[in-house]
């Protein structure tokens, strides 16, 4: 087996203080059993870049002081409401915002993926959100005249951290149609990868397989972590747990219940 | 199972499904954002009733989701032009359609903070129609001017601007834009509400006809069908609005 | 079924004389029968666009003057030689060349793709093709000093033109790994596509099948073309002809052996 | 089967695989063009060797290609200095480096046209060991300067340039390139060739040590590797090569 294969806390090890992260949204495979093991083991000062935007990850890493800086287009837990932790952090200033929109922060990292220093974006002329982000430029098209259009500097995170259904043992990873997970790991430096199981066989032997396939060139390391996106959703594999992410949003309405929440789902488990 | 109902009684969410059923009228392809329960449901309802048209991409579905090239494809298809339709919300929405998604107060150090500004920035600008959805009406939501600006109601010439705001869908009425003129219009009056309701809980100024009709309601056939044929495909990914709105549960999870 | 279902000659119709057409390369699903059809029925003008490169379909359309102008990396026969009519006609002047590298095509397509007027590229500073290609712009890189680098106008190409193995009865075609296919048709205002088969089913309806599709949103039209690609290869299905290809290479490198090739094998399929 | 050889007989492109092979030694990842069987051979050889590192990409080949993202891929990887080593060839190189894939003559109205640019202009700049690959060594081909620039083989100061060549192989020798004086360098000579022929036979001026060496043979353990391993493997790609060059025929079309 491929020596990328790694434990949990192992593979978690290129994850340092003050890491630029990237991470995928809710439905793209979000590694939550690698970001309770992350904050367990006391990670600060990441500069959380969501692709595009997060929910119960962003809040939990942010809640547990784990971040400095968040790139992000929203943080939101969807049906359960806002992100509490998020909010009480950017209303109370514990963390930077760089405020974006979806295509910027896929368009920022499609520059890095192509080893280009910006990309052009459509929209976002007279937004506030130029206003407040000195690194995006504004400059005239060249190829025509008057037309103002944005230009986005690259986005080259040092580690990309999601969660898959499955690494071969070569390991390449399934990542199906979720293909902002290829650019992730292209644009970043380094790619740290959870899986459900480890498929015994070569995902590229055929071409109906490979076409959903990370390949290994891009992985550090692979961890196997069932169930690893508990209780967020894993497309094809299992749903979200309902009734957990409604207790979360009641527990982190509020500082105290919030470390509740830590003290039972994330540090108990360690113990466990 | 949907829990019976009254005969004929119809509920807000349902009205306001129909509303925006009439609003996507023949077009060829209507996205869904991830957070918009009624357009999706009047979009599911279109598709049923067009045998497969339109196209109909709901973004935090799997089932109902034709898109494979990961979470860029909808920007990358609607700056293509091949999105006719979208819909957007705002924690502020001025009369100008300009929306806050972002923050109430100064933005350094904001009394509210909403989640984000999602792909408004974008969007908005280039998907032909957008339909503005904010179902709390009040003048907290309705204001004369945001707080901050993720998305312009309208662009200066010379700005690439193929899309933008045709309507703006709340609890109590239906306003149509106008980008010419930058300003909106009063279309129709749900069914219990009055113009002086409206005009007492908006905080903008808006244009409207002399005599303001009333939003038509669902009809039997389109009610019968948003509650046995869309509920149980919404259920997927919206699991608490299917089973608040129309009584379904999911029996089993997939 | 669903209506872009067509015959052959009917998929075709919306590929005009002038049109800007765009075809992947040798290894990436040529539509080699849609070919020699087009060229039975007489088409002229064309602005062929090859991504990146091409082997026997554009030294083909070229030989049987259905090409203006070409915008290409490279046509070449690979192991067989040069491409015989592809040069002819360069050399005498007959065809307009708009001479590229394979990545200048890529992101040029990748602009149209994302609607926006232009890509960045590195590498290309310095070379003739930048000279030679006013429609190529060299700036200073807005966000660093002295930086110069290439931009590219975006590619949207009329029409998109593939062979694929499969499409479903909803008209979702089976692409694989050719990612390419997919940026062509985001690309283009219309595509046509012949498969090998129809498949009975859904291509959408699982994460593992799903993956490798082009949707039918970007479809105009499908037509059934079985061995559609021959003589070239289809990957998955079935290897080069290297027999035909190598007697393509011998007869076409005279006019008057090119003739003879076109009325054994392009005239006559349509006769039998 | 290939063919039964002499002992220790070893073919032209036997000896230029070897060359390779030293030349990509301790590489992660080698990627190998489309027309390129030879490079071909010491990539797979290299990774046979060991034990499945370097990674191989055959731009060609459905087996030895783990590219997943269609043919944007390879220069996207290069771009994020993933790829390690390249080849090129060229119609005409010139003592600069400079590589002309386009035309002989006036570029208008050119003598002779050949293919095009390929990825050339790109990967040049961006791949740190591109290794020049051109088996005529002639005036014709090794030429004072060249008539077109596909790619330049150096770049002034301020341009973005990572990449560039360090070697060029020939039928005839090894040069290596030193990409500071922005000049080739004589490394060693094939079994059979002379200097005074090299000299003969070079359009451009080069340096030399004082003594050329010999260019080393493959070993038989490597030679065995190519005929009985790599060539089956190269058969998918190149099989008129294989059968050539290793007289492996497929048995089968897959």
């Amino acid at each position: 087996m491929s020596a990328i294969f790694r434990s949990l806390d192992e593979a978690l090890a290129g994850i340092g203080d003050g890491a630029m992260l990237v991470v995928p949204p809710e439905y793209g495979g979000v590694a939550m059993e690698a970001t309770r093991a992350l904050i367990r083991r006391g990670l600060r000062d990441l500069h959380l870049v969501t692709l595009p935007a997060s929910s119960l990850q962003a809040d939990l890493l942010i809640g547990a002081g784990a971040v400095a800086t968040i790139e992000t287009s929203a943080v939101s837990l969807g049906e359960f409401g806002p992100a509490p932790r998020f909010a009480a952090a950017v209303t109370s200033g514990k963390i930077r915002i760089k405020d974006a929109t979806c295509p910027a922060i896929h368009a920022a990292l499609q520059a890095a993926e192509k080893g280009v220093p910006f990309m052009p974006l459509r929209g976002l002329v007279g937004s506030d959100l130029v206003a407040r982000r000195p690194d995006w430029r504004v400059i005239d098209n060249p190829f025509a005249a008057r037309d103002p259009i944005v230009l986005l500097p690259a986005i080259r995170p040092d580690v990309a951290l999601f969660h898959a259904p499955m690494a071969d043992r070569n390991g390449n990873v399934w990542i199906g149609r979720r293909r902002e997970l290829a650019t992730m790991a292209h644009a970043a430096a380094k790619t740290v990868v959870t899986v459900e199981r480890i498929h015994d066989g070569d995902l590229l032997a055929t071409e109906a397989s490979a076409a959903g396939v990370l390949p290994a060139l891009y992985v550090e390391a692979v961890a196997a972590a069932p169930r690893g996106a508990w209780p967020l959703p894993l497309a094809g594999e299992y749903p979200r747990d309902e009734a957990h992410c409604a207790e979360y949003a009641r527990l982190a309405a509020t500082e105290e219940g919030f470390r509740r929440y830590l003290d039972r789902y994330v540090y108990a488990r360690a113990a466990a | 199972m949907p829990a019976p109902r009254p005969d004929g009684a119809c509920r807000d969410e349902e009205l306001l499904a129909a509303v925006i059923l009439r609003l996507i009228a023949g077009l060829r392809h209507v996205a869904v954002g991830a957070q918009s329960p009624i357009p999706a449901t009047a979009a599911l309802l279109a598709r049923h009733l067009g045998k497969g048209q339109p196209f109909v991409s709901l973004l935090s579905s799997a089932r109902h989701n034709f898109f494979t090239d990961g979470g860029r494809e909808l920007f990358d298809c609607a700056g293509q032009g091949r999105v006719d339709a979208f819909f957007l919300s705002g924690g502020q929405i001025d009369g100008a359609a300009n929306i806050n998604l972002v923050a109430i107060g100064d933005y350094a150090a904001p009394q509210v903070r909403f989640p984000g500004s999602f792909g408004s920035a974008y969007l908005y600008y280039v998907v032909p129609r957008v339909i503005l959805f904010r179902l709390e009406h009040s003048r907290r939501t309705l204001v004369n001017k945001v707080d901050f600006i993720s998305a312009p109601g309208t662009s200066p010439p010379g700005v690439y601007r193929p899309g933008g705001p045709v309507a703006l869908v709340t609890n109590r009425c239906v306003f149509a834009f106008d980008r010419q003129r930058g300003r909106f219009r009063l279309e129709s009056l749900h069914p219990g509400h009055t113009l002086e309701e409206v005009l007492d809980h908006t905080g903008f100024d808006f244009d409207r006809p002399e005599r303001v009709p009333q939003t038509p309601s669902p009809s039997p056939e389109h009610l019968d069908l948003m509650r046995g044929v869309v509920a149980p495909l919404l259920a997927e990914v919206y699991p608490q609005f299917a089973a608040t709105v129309f009584g379904f549960t999911r029996q089993e999870q997939s």
